[in-house]
């Protein structure tokens, strides 16, 4: 059962090359901490899942850690285009990303179905979209009752989920509130869980909306204030705004991305290849 | 500066009033990023103030006191009624119809109002990567209505999508399946196009103030059909570039 | 939209003969005012819908309220048998009542998928039980992906579901806390809502585990302090264990039970009829 | 009376702490109203203080300070790490495997571990309507193993049950297609039974003190088979007995 552990030993001990791993968190609670630490250890060949890329995939898939992508909207939100999943999708550089997509509907689903333990989750959507034509993950069932065609999705049961939130308990026992996604679904539908969190305290308060994940569905828990930036943790910061902003710039050209991951620490795959390939 | 803006606006502020106005007080209004946040915000700081924001991340009636950066922020959160998980989001209340307005921008249209926003050339080796489908094809399935938001230009407007993100009418206007109306509004820079009531065929029905019909024919990358009583848009009040520029600043208002 | 009315206004206006009436709340927050209000205006011909009939619906069937009874588990919990209940099933008194028989976990998806407004829903559970002759309510569906069958049911969709809550706010929003069940669903699921509350205040408190239902998809609030006795409203009352007790005695007897609806100036469908026929 | 009882225990008892001995320290046991309740909380208060109990009602790691009257009780909700909604009791955690241990009841069980609890007669005409299924069809299917607590009697241990409500395994002890391990142990006021290796058949594999196999076999509606080498429970301890007492009496202790 989880006490605190340092995050380099639950990456270590519990994201493997090859893995399927989801980092999940909608806009706030992105475990932007976990995922550094996931491209420091030099992890390979990862089929990454998220509604959301975001920032954070865009750093992984420049890095070079990912093979496959899973995802549903994959945009800079309110400022752009992510410039380096553009760039492994259209130039292949560091290499080719596969990718799968979904609608959110559809991936939301496909954790609830992966949550449950059942192989695939109905939905109204999808119809007539050329996203049907991925087969293998979007197809059709029909009503047993009323003979209606719905769509239905595959499950996602990633290897390893991991998450960022507010509180840990002293029991290990995990709190998080504001916007928290689908991040419930995400943690089981894994089967492992690493949370990162701000604090860790005696009693949790009480908060409307907030999800509780038992320490029991857990793999690991680590103490990361700030884990979230540039996102935010509700009660704890808010969501740089500039750093997204920023970020246009340095992910769209592919020295400055190597420079930034530089000053950063983070190994690339390129970085000893031509950046202007 | 295109031809009808003037000091005071210019064709982004009027594509947002103009689809501002079209929410009606108590509508519930499924709002997304970019226009569709500044068009809902717009409407609920004007004639719509209990028009019911819900965003896709959860916030149910949200009463944002600044214009949102994102549907993440904390300030959706705080100010909503209810914050749901995004699954409960989609199933219980996009999917289940609960949504009366729905915004969707577009990187290609066609006349049927299908709407692409994946990819630009083939799926597997795309020319260009598009942010992909987000909350779209659910919504355009199941809001009440739709209200598609985007830049009139011979590239965006095109004969036939690359790829079918969210469905309109169906590829000849007639294979339409779902429970919600479609898209009943195309809000541009140059006026607003409407479904043609027999064939579906979006129709331009209404001119922005000093834009002419042929100005909208060269923007369209089909035969543009025009309604035969075309009407004329009233400009932007100065009410509505007020709340407009104040939102654009970020100031916030009491909610 | 929902200003507080009225209970009796609320029945009166959105619950009628022959409808589809859900009463949802499990152990905790059973709206027991609002289902005697339904038996004091004299509905008849309910289809009534329910996880646990419990009291509620025992007291419904005896005075003759329902035709059918769609439910998962019809005990007096901790105490024994239904008699109310069993004794229409059994005896037809006061007439024949129709079964429509889930298991907990077919009739919260049945919910689930009315709440979505999907056909039905997908679970792993049912197989090889009898319960799966009710065809018309269960079914299977085969996974498009993986070839696995699984077991369907089909969508509730109530004309009516009533709730018993905590509390509304001023604009008629609802929040309810402690076991909330499957009434999130059942709210949701129907084509109309009446919530019964023990306060009305001016803003919700902090609650973990709250369900808040905003007024738009609510028909009518009405405030009923205590409206879930023998049932408890976390936070108000403590559950009646010795009303409980009594009951047993009480629905054991046609005499008894016709006696408690006269006393408690509830119409019997039967009361003119020889007790023991 | 029955012969095993004595004064300070009956065969209640001991039925109910041989339940509770097969929970081990950390298992997740989901606990339904009666006998499995008792048993549960019992484990937790002797030697399994770290036994995970969790509610159909959505109280996960509930601690209920006093012996829960019903499934519903505040002290759960209000003890517990986290409550969830009923949907999300059955679907991500007894559907998804989450239980290492389901208790379950039966008004009537056959040799193969397939339990009734839904009518005796024909389930359109019944002569007696029992309460239903509630949530054990699914605990039955996927609970990693299934204690089923029930007095023996041959009207309750039959050749065939009236109505299959949940499955054991199946009509010729073959057919079980879950993931769960199924009725691995039928705990009964006379000893225990477990399903054989090979066959699934349940198989008297321990006697209560003074129960003699002749009187287990006048218990069972069918030919009982018994364990070559047959073991003997243990008579409850001082210990159990208290805290059984004290539980039947609702007395508060720290959780």
């Amino acid at each position: 059962m989880p006490s605190p552990v340092p995050l380099s030993e639950a990456i270590a001990a519990h994201v493997h090359d090859g893995d399927t791993v989801a980092l999940e968190g909608f806009t706030h609670l992105i475990p932007f901490a976990a995922a550094h630490e996931i491209a420091r250890q030099g992890r390979r060949h990862l089929t990454l899942v998220r509604m959301t890329p975001d920032l954070v995939y865009d750093q992984l898939i420049g890095l070079g850690v990912a093979d496959e992508l899973v995802f549903s909207y994959g945009g800079n939100p309110g400022v752009g285009s992510l410039h380096r999943l553009r760039d492994a999708v259209e130039k292949h550089w560091p290499h080719r990303l596969v990718v799968h997509e979904h609608s959110h509907a559809g991936l939301a689903n496909a954790y609830v179905a992966g949550a449950a333990r059942l192989p695939f989750a109905v939905l109204r959507g999808y119809r007539g979209t050329d996203l049907e034509e991925q087969r293998d993950i979007i197809s059709r069932v029909t009503c047993p009752f009323t003979g209606e065609e719905l769509a239905a999705v595959k499950a996602v049961n990633p290897d390893v989920t991991v998450i960022h939130a507010q509180l840990a308990d002293r029991d290990g026992n995990v709190m998080l509130w504001g916007i928290t996604g689908v991040q419930r679904e995400a943690v089981l539908a894994a089967e492992r869980a690493i949370v990162t969190v701000e604090e860790v305290v005696d009693e949790f308060p009480e908060h409307t909306g907030a999800v509780i994940l038992p320490n029991w569905v857990l793999s690991a828990v680590s103490v990361v204030p700030g884990g979230a930036w540039p996102s935010y943790a509700a009660g704890y910061s808010v969501r740089d705004n500039d750093f997204y902003q920023q970020w246009d710039a340095i992910s769209r050209d592919r020295t400055a991305f190597l420079q930034w991951a530089k000053d950063n620490g983070l190994p690339a795959a390129q970085e000893e290849v031509t950046a202007h390939a | 500066m295109r031809k009808q803006d003037t000091a005071e606006w210019n064709s982004a502020d009027m594509m947002n009033v103009a689809a501002a106005r079209e929410l009606r007080d108590g509508d519930v209004c499924l709002v997304g990023v970019g226009p569709p946040n500044l068009a809902a915000n717009l409407a609920r700081r004007t004639h719509a103030p209990n028009c019911r924001l819900v965003y896709e991340s959860g916030a149910i009636d949200a009463k944002p006191r600044r214009l949102p950066l994102s549907i993440g922020d904390d300030d959706l959160a705080a100010t909503a009624t209810a914050v749901v998980s995004v699954p409960e989001m989609f199933n219980y209340w996009v999917g289940a119809g609960r949504i009366d307005v729905g915004f969707l921008g577009a990187a290609q249209i066609d006349r049927f109002g299908n709407i692409n926003t994946t990819v630009i050339g083939e799926h597997s080796d795309p020319k260009t990567r598009l942010p992909g489908a987000g909350g779209a094809p659910e919504i355009a399935a199941a809001a009440g209505r739709v209200i598609v938001i985007v830049k009139q230009s011979p590239r965006t407007f095109v004969e036939q999508v690359d790829f079918v993100t969210s469905v309109g009418y169906g590829p000849s206007g007639r294979e339409r399946q779902a429970p919600g109306a479609g898209p009943t509004l195309v809000i541009t820079d140059h006026g607003v196009l409407e479904p043609d009531p027999q064939t579906n065929e979006l129709t331009l029905t209404r001119l922005h103030p000093g834009v002419t019909v042929e100005q909208a024919r060269e923007a369209t990358g089909w035969p543009l059909k025009v309604a035969d009583s075309i009407k004329s848009v009233e400009p932007p009040s100065e009410v509505e570039l007020t709340a407009l520029h104040r939102l654009r600043n970020r100031e916030a208002v009491d909610a």
